[in-house]
C-alpha cells in the first residue's frame, strides 16, 4: 500500500537530528513495547510481514504523530484485536476478562534466547531457476497494491541493474495477507540517483533495493 | 512521549487555541491598519450567503434549456458563466466539461483546493480532505461508493485534477422526465455533488 | 503509551501467552549485550585480517557468524565496503531494519521521518546534518533495506594505526561510520 | 516539493466522509481567518503560488494533524512574519506594538465586490506558439524540484495525451519562490488509468492535469 511508511523521497519533515549518547529505551515501557513484539513473534501469533502491514495501514496523520515504540505499542493493541488475543474491553481495562481461553503455553526465556542468536530465517528451496543475472537491466514495475508490498513507491517505473543474485526468499507481499510463503526469487538492484529523481540530481548518487522477482521485467 | 496524541483533547485545545491566535492577529493587523474589518465582513457575507452552488445550478440548468447556451459553456465556459453574473477569484479561467451516458466527470485538487468558487462557492470540507485527495485520482469508483453512487462498469470516468489556475465544472446528465420544465425548475434538480461529479442530479420524483 | 504498553503486558501474560522472565532477557539482551561493539570487532578483523576481510564481503553472514554474531535481524548479513571512490550509507525507508546482531537496536535518528525520507534522494544532505562532507566525485551507494538483508558498512581503515591490534582498532569504529552516516576516528580522537 | 500536499495515490486516510447539511464555515474563527487571508493579500504583496508553498512548506505531522483552515491561518502568519509586517511579540500581545510598514494598498469595504469579481486572471500575452498539439503523446518529466511545483508525483515519468492548449500561463514553479511569472503554455494532460496505477488501476479511469510546457517531453 502506499501508505505512510512508504516515505523514500518525501519533503518536508526537516533535518536529521541525532542525540547525544542516546540510550536503548528512552523509558521502561518501550523495552518493554519492544519486547512484547518480540515474545508474539516467536509465538507466531502472527509473521512479521503482516505486523508490519498492520502497522502501515495506520492512518498517516497518526503515523507520523506517534514516537516510534509508540506506534509499536499500538500495532500490537490492532494485531492483539484483529487475531482474537484480547477484545476491545480487555484493550481498555488493561487485563484479561474472564472467561478467556487460555494460552496453549507461554514463550520462555530460553525460547527467547534461542531466538536472538538464531533468528528466523527468510530463505526457502527454490520452486525454478532465477529468471535474471547479475548485469541484467530491470524495470521496477508500476505496481500500487492495496495490500503490503516492500516495492517502494520511488522506484516504481524505474530502469536498474541486477547487481546481486540474493537467494529465494518469503514473498512478503503474499505472507502479509496470510496467503503463504510463496518463495521467490530476490535480487539486489541498483538504480543510478538521476533515474529516481531526475536530470537535476546529484550524479554520484546510487540507490539499491531488494527486489523479489514478480516486482521487476525484462528491459 | 511528548508526540502521543490525543486526538479528543488534542482537537479540543488546538482549537480554542487557534481561536485565540486568529483573534489576536486580526486585532494586529486592524490596529496596523492593513485590513479593514467591515472589509472582512463583506468577504464573509459573500461566501456564507451570497456566492454557492445555487449560482453553478442556474449555469446548468440553463445548459440544459438552451442548446445554444450549452454549446457557449463547453467551447468556453468563463464568458458563458459571465454571462449570468458569476465570474472572478477562484473562476478566472473555467472549464465546464459535460457527462454523458458512457463518461462520467469527478474534480479534484490532489495539491491543495481548486474549486471553482463563482459557480460553487467555497468548497466542502471533504473536498479539501486528505482521503478525498488521495484516492479521487487513484480509485474513483471506490470514492464514489463512499458517496452512495455506482455507476455502470463500462462507464468511463475522468477525473480531472486541478494543478493549474482552471477550475472544472461538471455538467451532468439531465434527469429524465423533465421534458418543457424551466429552467428555474431544473435548477432546483442540480446539487453541488453532481456539478464536482461525485453525485447525480435529484430526479423530478425527489422534489416531489 | 505507558499505561497502553502495560495494559497489553498484563493481558498477554494473564492469558499466560507470555512469562515475565522471557520479557526481562529480550530487554537485557538488546540494552546490555548487544550493540554496536559486535559490529566493530568485525571492522577490526576485517582491517587486520586479509583473509577474514574476503571472507566478510564474498559471505557476509557466514563470517559475522565465525565471531559469533547473528541470529535476529542478521540471518542474512552483507558487508559493505567503503573506499576513496565510493561510500555506502544504509537505511530502511519502509520501516527500520538494521542490522541488530551486530549493531544492536537502531537509534532514534535512523527510525525518523527525516532520515527515512532523505537519505534516498539527498545523501549528501543527509551527510550534511552529521557534519560529514564527501569529496564532490564520490560515489554514494545507499542501500534501501527492503527485505530481510541486512547490510553494514565497513569504514576505510584511519591513517597512522600501522600495526595496531585489532582491540585498539575497535575503539576506532563508531556506530555511525557502520551505518554510513560517519568516518572512524582517528588516533588522535582517542587521546 | 514532495511535502504533505501532495496526496495522489496515497493510502491509509479512510473514507470520504460528507457532512450532510455542511455549513460553509464551522467556527467563527474560520470565517476571520478565511477573510483576513483574502483582505492581506493586497496589502501583503504575495502571489497566489507563494501562498500555497506557505501552507504545504510543512511538516507532514504537523499538515496531516491540522484542519483545513488552520493551514491557511499557519501560512497567513508565517507571511506576516517574514515580511515582517507582524513580529513575534505582537502576535503574543495581541496587539500591534511597533509602527505599521508601509503596504501598496489597503482592501476597503467598498472595493470587495470589485476585487473579487476581478480575481486573479493568470493567462498573459505572447507571441510564441505551443510545441505541442491536442493528440500529442507527451511523457511527464521526473522532476523533484525542492520547491514549490505542480506536477504532482503519480503523473510524473508516465505518457498522456494532449487534450487542449489552455493559454499561456503564469508559471508557479518560478512564481513561488519570487523568480518572476515566467509564463509558458499550459495543457490539459490525459492519462489513462493503467497508465499510472499499473494493472492495479481501473481500465476505465483517465486523470487529466493541467501542465505547463517545461513538465513535458515529447513522448511520439
Amino acid at each position: 500500500m502506499n501508505g505512510a511508511a512508504d516515505m523514500g523521497g518525501m519533503d518536508g519533515f526537516g533535518p536529521v537530528v541525532q542525540e547525544r549518547n542516546e540510550p536503548v529505551f528512552h523509558a521502561g515501557w518501550e523495552g518493554v513495547s519492544f519486547a512484547l513484539n518480540m515474545v508474539t513473534g516467536v509465538a507466531r501469533l502472527w509473521n512479521l510481514d503482516a505486523f508490519r502491514f498492520k502497522r502501515e495501514s495506520i492512518p498517516p496523520p497518526e503515523y507520523v504523530n506517534l514516537s516510534y515504540y509508540g506506534l509499536w505499542t499500538r500495532t500490537l493493541e490492532l494485531m492483539m484485536l484483529e487475531y482474537g488475543v484480547a477484545t476491545p474491553a480487555e484493550i481498555e481495562a488493561g487485563r484479561a476478562i474472564a472467561p478467556f481461553k487460555k494460552a496453549p503455553r507461554a514463550v520462555t526465556a530460553a525460547e527467547c534466547a534461542d531466538m536472538v542468536r538464531c533468528g528466523s530465517p527468510y530463505n526457502r528451496p527454490a520452486p525454478s531457476p532465477a529468471l535474471f543475472k547479475v548485469g541484467d537491466k530491470v524495470r521496477a514495475k508500476n505496481m500500487h497494491p492495496k495490500a503490503h508490498t516492500r516495492l517502494p513507491r520511488y522506484v516504481r517505473g524505474h530502469v536498474g541493474e541486477v547487481v546481486r543474485i540474493v537467494g529465494c526468499h518469503v514473498f512478503p507481499d503474499s505472507n502479509a495477507s496470510n496467503l503463504g510463503e510463496d518463495p521467490h526469487w530476490l535480487y539486489t538492484v541498483r538504480f543510478d540517483g538521476r533515474e529516481l529523481w531526475g536530470e537535476q540530481s546529484d550524479p554520484t548518487v546510487r540507490v539499491c533495493i531488494e527486489a523479489w522477482e514478480p516486482y521487476l521485467e525484462p528491459v | 512521549m511528548a508526540n502521543d496524541h490525543h486526538h479528543h483533547d488534542h482537537d479540543h485545545s488546538e482549537l480554542s487555541d487557534t481561536q485565540l491566535r486568529v483573534r489576536a492577529l486580526e486585532t494586529v493587523l486592524t490596529e496596523k491598519g492593513y485590513v479593514d474589518p467591515a472589509a472582512l465582513d463583506l468577504l464573509i457575507e459573500t461566501y456564507e450567503k451570497k456566492v454557492g452552488p445555487r449560482n453553478g445550478a442556474r449555469v446548468v440548468a440553463r445548459a440544459w434549456a438552451n442548446p445554444a447556451y450549452r454549446a457557449r459553456l463547453l467551447k468556453d465556459a468563463t464568458p458563458a458563466i459571465g454571462e449570468l453574473g458569476y465570474a472572478g477569484r477562484q473562476g478566472e479561467h473555467i472549464v465546464a466539461v459535460e457527462n454523458t451516458p458512457t463518461l462520467h466527470n469527478m474534480v479534484v485538487c490532489t495539491l491543495c483546493s481548486c474549486y471553482p468558487w463563482p459557480v460553487l462557492g467555497l468548497p466542502p470540507v471533504w473536498y479539501k480532505s486528505a482521503p478525498y485527495r488521495s484516492r479521487a485520482v487513484a480509485d474513483p469508483r471506490g470514492v464514489l461508493k463512499d458517496f452512495g453512487v455506482t455507476l455502470p462498469a463500462s462507464t468511463k470516468i475522468r477525473v480531472w485534477d486541478s494543478t493549474s489556475e482552471i477550475r472544472y465544472l461538471v455538467v451532468p446528465m439531465r434527469p429524465a422526465g423533465t421534458d418543457g420544465w424551466t429552467e428555474e425548475r431544473l435548477a432546483d434538480l442540480v446539487t453541488r455533488d453532481s456539478m464536482i461529479g461525485t453525485g447525480l442530479p435529484k430526479s423530478p420524483k425527489d422534489l416531489a | 503509551m505507558q499505561l497502553r504498553t502495560r495494559a497489553l503486558q498484563t493481558i498477554l501474560t494473564e492469558k499466560g501467552y507470555i512469562e515475565q522472565a522471557a520479557i526481562d532477557e529480550l530487554i537485557e539482551t538488546y540494552e546490555k549485550k548487544i550493540g554496536p561493539r559486535n559490529g566493530a570487532q568485525v571492522v577490526a578483523k576485517a582491517w587486520t585480517d586479509p583473509k577474514f576481510r574476503k571472507w566478510l564481503f564474498e559471505d557476509g553472514t557466514a563470517a559475522i557468524g565465525s565471531l559469533g554474531f547473528g541470529g535476529r535481524s542478521g540471518n542474512h548479513l552483507v558487508a559493505l565496503e567503503n573506499t576513496p571512490h565510493v561510500h555506502n550509507m544504509v537505511v530502511c525507508t519502509l520501516c527500520s531494519c538494521y542490522p541488530w546482531a551486530v549493531l544492536g537496536l537502531p537509534p532514534l535518528w535512523y527510525k525518523s521521518a527525516p532520515y527515512r525520507s532523505r537519505t534516498v534522494a539527498d545523501p549528501r544532505g543527509v551527510l550534511r546534518d552529521f557534519g560529514v562532507a564527501l569529496p564532490k566525485d564520490t560515489e554514494i551507494r545507499v542501500w534501501d533495506s527492503t527485505a530481510e538483508l541486512r547490510y553494514m558498512v565497513v569504514p576505510m581503515r584511519p591513517a597512522g594505526t600501522d600495526g595496531w591490534t585489532e582491540d585498539k582498532l575497535v575503539e576506532l569504529v563508531t556506530r555511525d561510520s557502520m551505518i554510513g552516516t560517519g568516518f572512524a576516528k582517528s588516533p588522535k580522537d582517542l587521546r | 516539493m514532495n511535502g504533505p500536499q501532495d496526496l495522489g495515490g496515497m493510502d491509509g486516510f479512510g473514507p470520504v466522509e460528507p457532512e450532510p447539511n455542511e455549513p460553509v464555515f464551522h467556527d467563527d474563527w474560520e470565517k476571520r481567518a478565511f477573510a483576513l487571508t483574502l483582505a492581506m493579500g493586497m496589502p501583503g504583496g504575495w502571489n497566489i503560488d507563494q501562498s500555497r508553498f506557505a501552507r504545504e512548506n510543512r511538516s507532514p505531522a504537523e499538515y496531516w494533524s491540522m484542519s483545513y483552515y488552520q493551514i491557511w491561518f499557519a501560512a497567513l502568519e508565517r507571511m506576516l512574519k517574514e515580511r515582517a509586517l507582524v513580529t513575534d511579540d505582537e502576535v503574543v500581545a495581541g496587539h500591534s506594538l511597533h509602527k505599521p510598514k508601509p503596504v501598496p494598498r489597503v482592501l476597503s469595504p467598498g472595493d470587495v465586490l470589485k476585487v473579487l469579481h476581478r480575481g486573479g486572471p493568470t493567462e498573459r500575452p505572447t507571441n510564441t506558439k505551443p510545441a505541442f498539439k491536442p493528440g500529442n503523446a507527451v511523457r511527464a518529466k521526473n522532476i523533484n524540484p525542492p520547491t514549490h511545483t505542480r506536477l504532482p508525483r503519480y503523473v510524473r515519468g508516465h505518457v498522456g495525451t494532449v487534450d487542449r492548449v489552455i493559454g499561456f500561463h503564469v508559471f508557479p514553479d518560478s512564481n513561488a519562490t519570487g523568480a518572476g511569472e515566467n509564463p509558458q503554455w499550459l495543457y490539459t494532460v490525459r492519462f489513462e488509468g493503467r497508465e499510472l496505477w499499473g494493472p492495479d488501476g481501473d481500465p476505465t479511469s483517465q486523470v487529466s492535469v493541467d501542465a505547463w510546457e517545461s513538465y513535458l517531453t515529447p513522448a511520439d
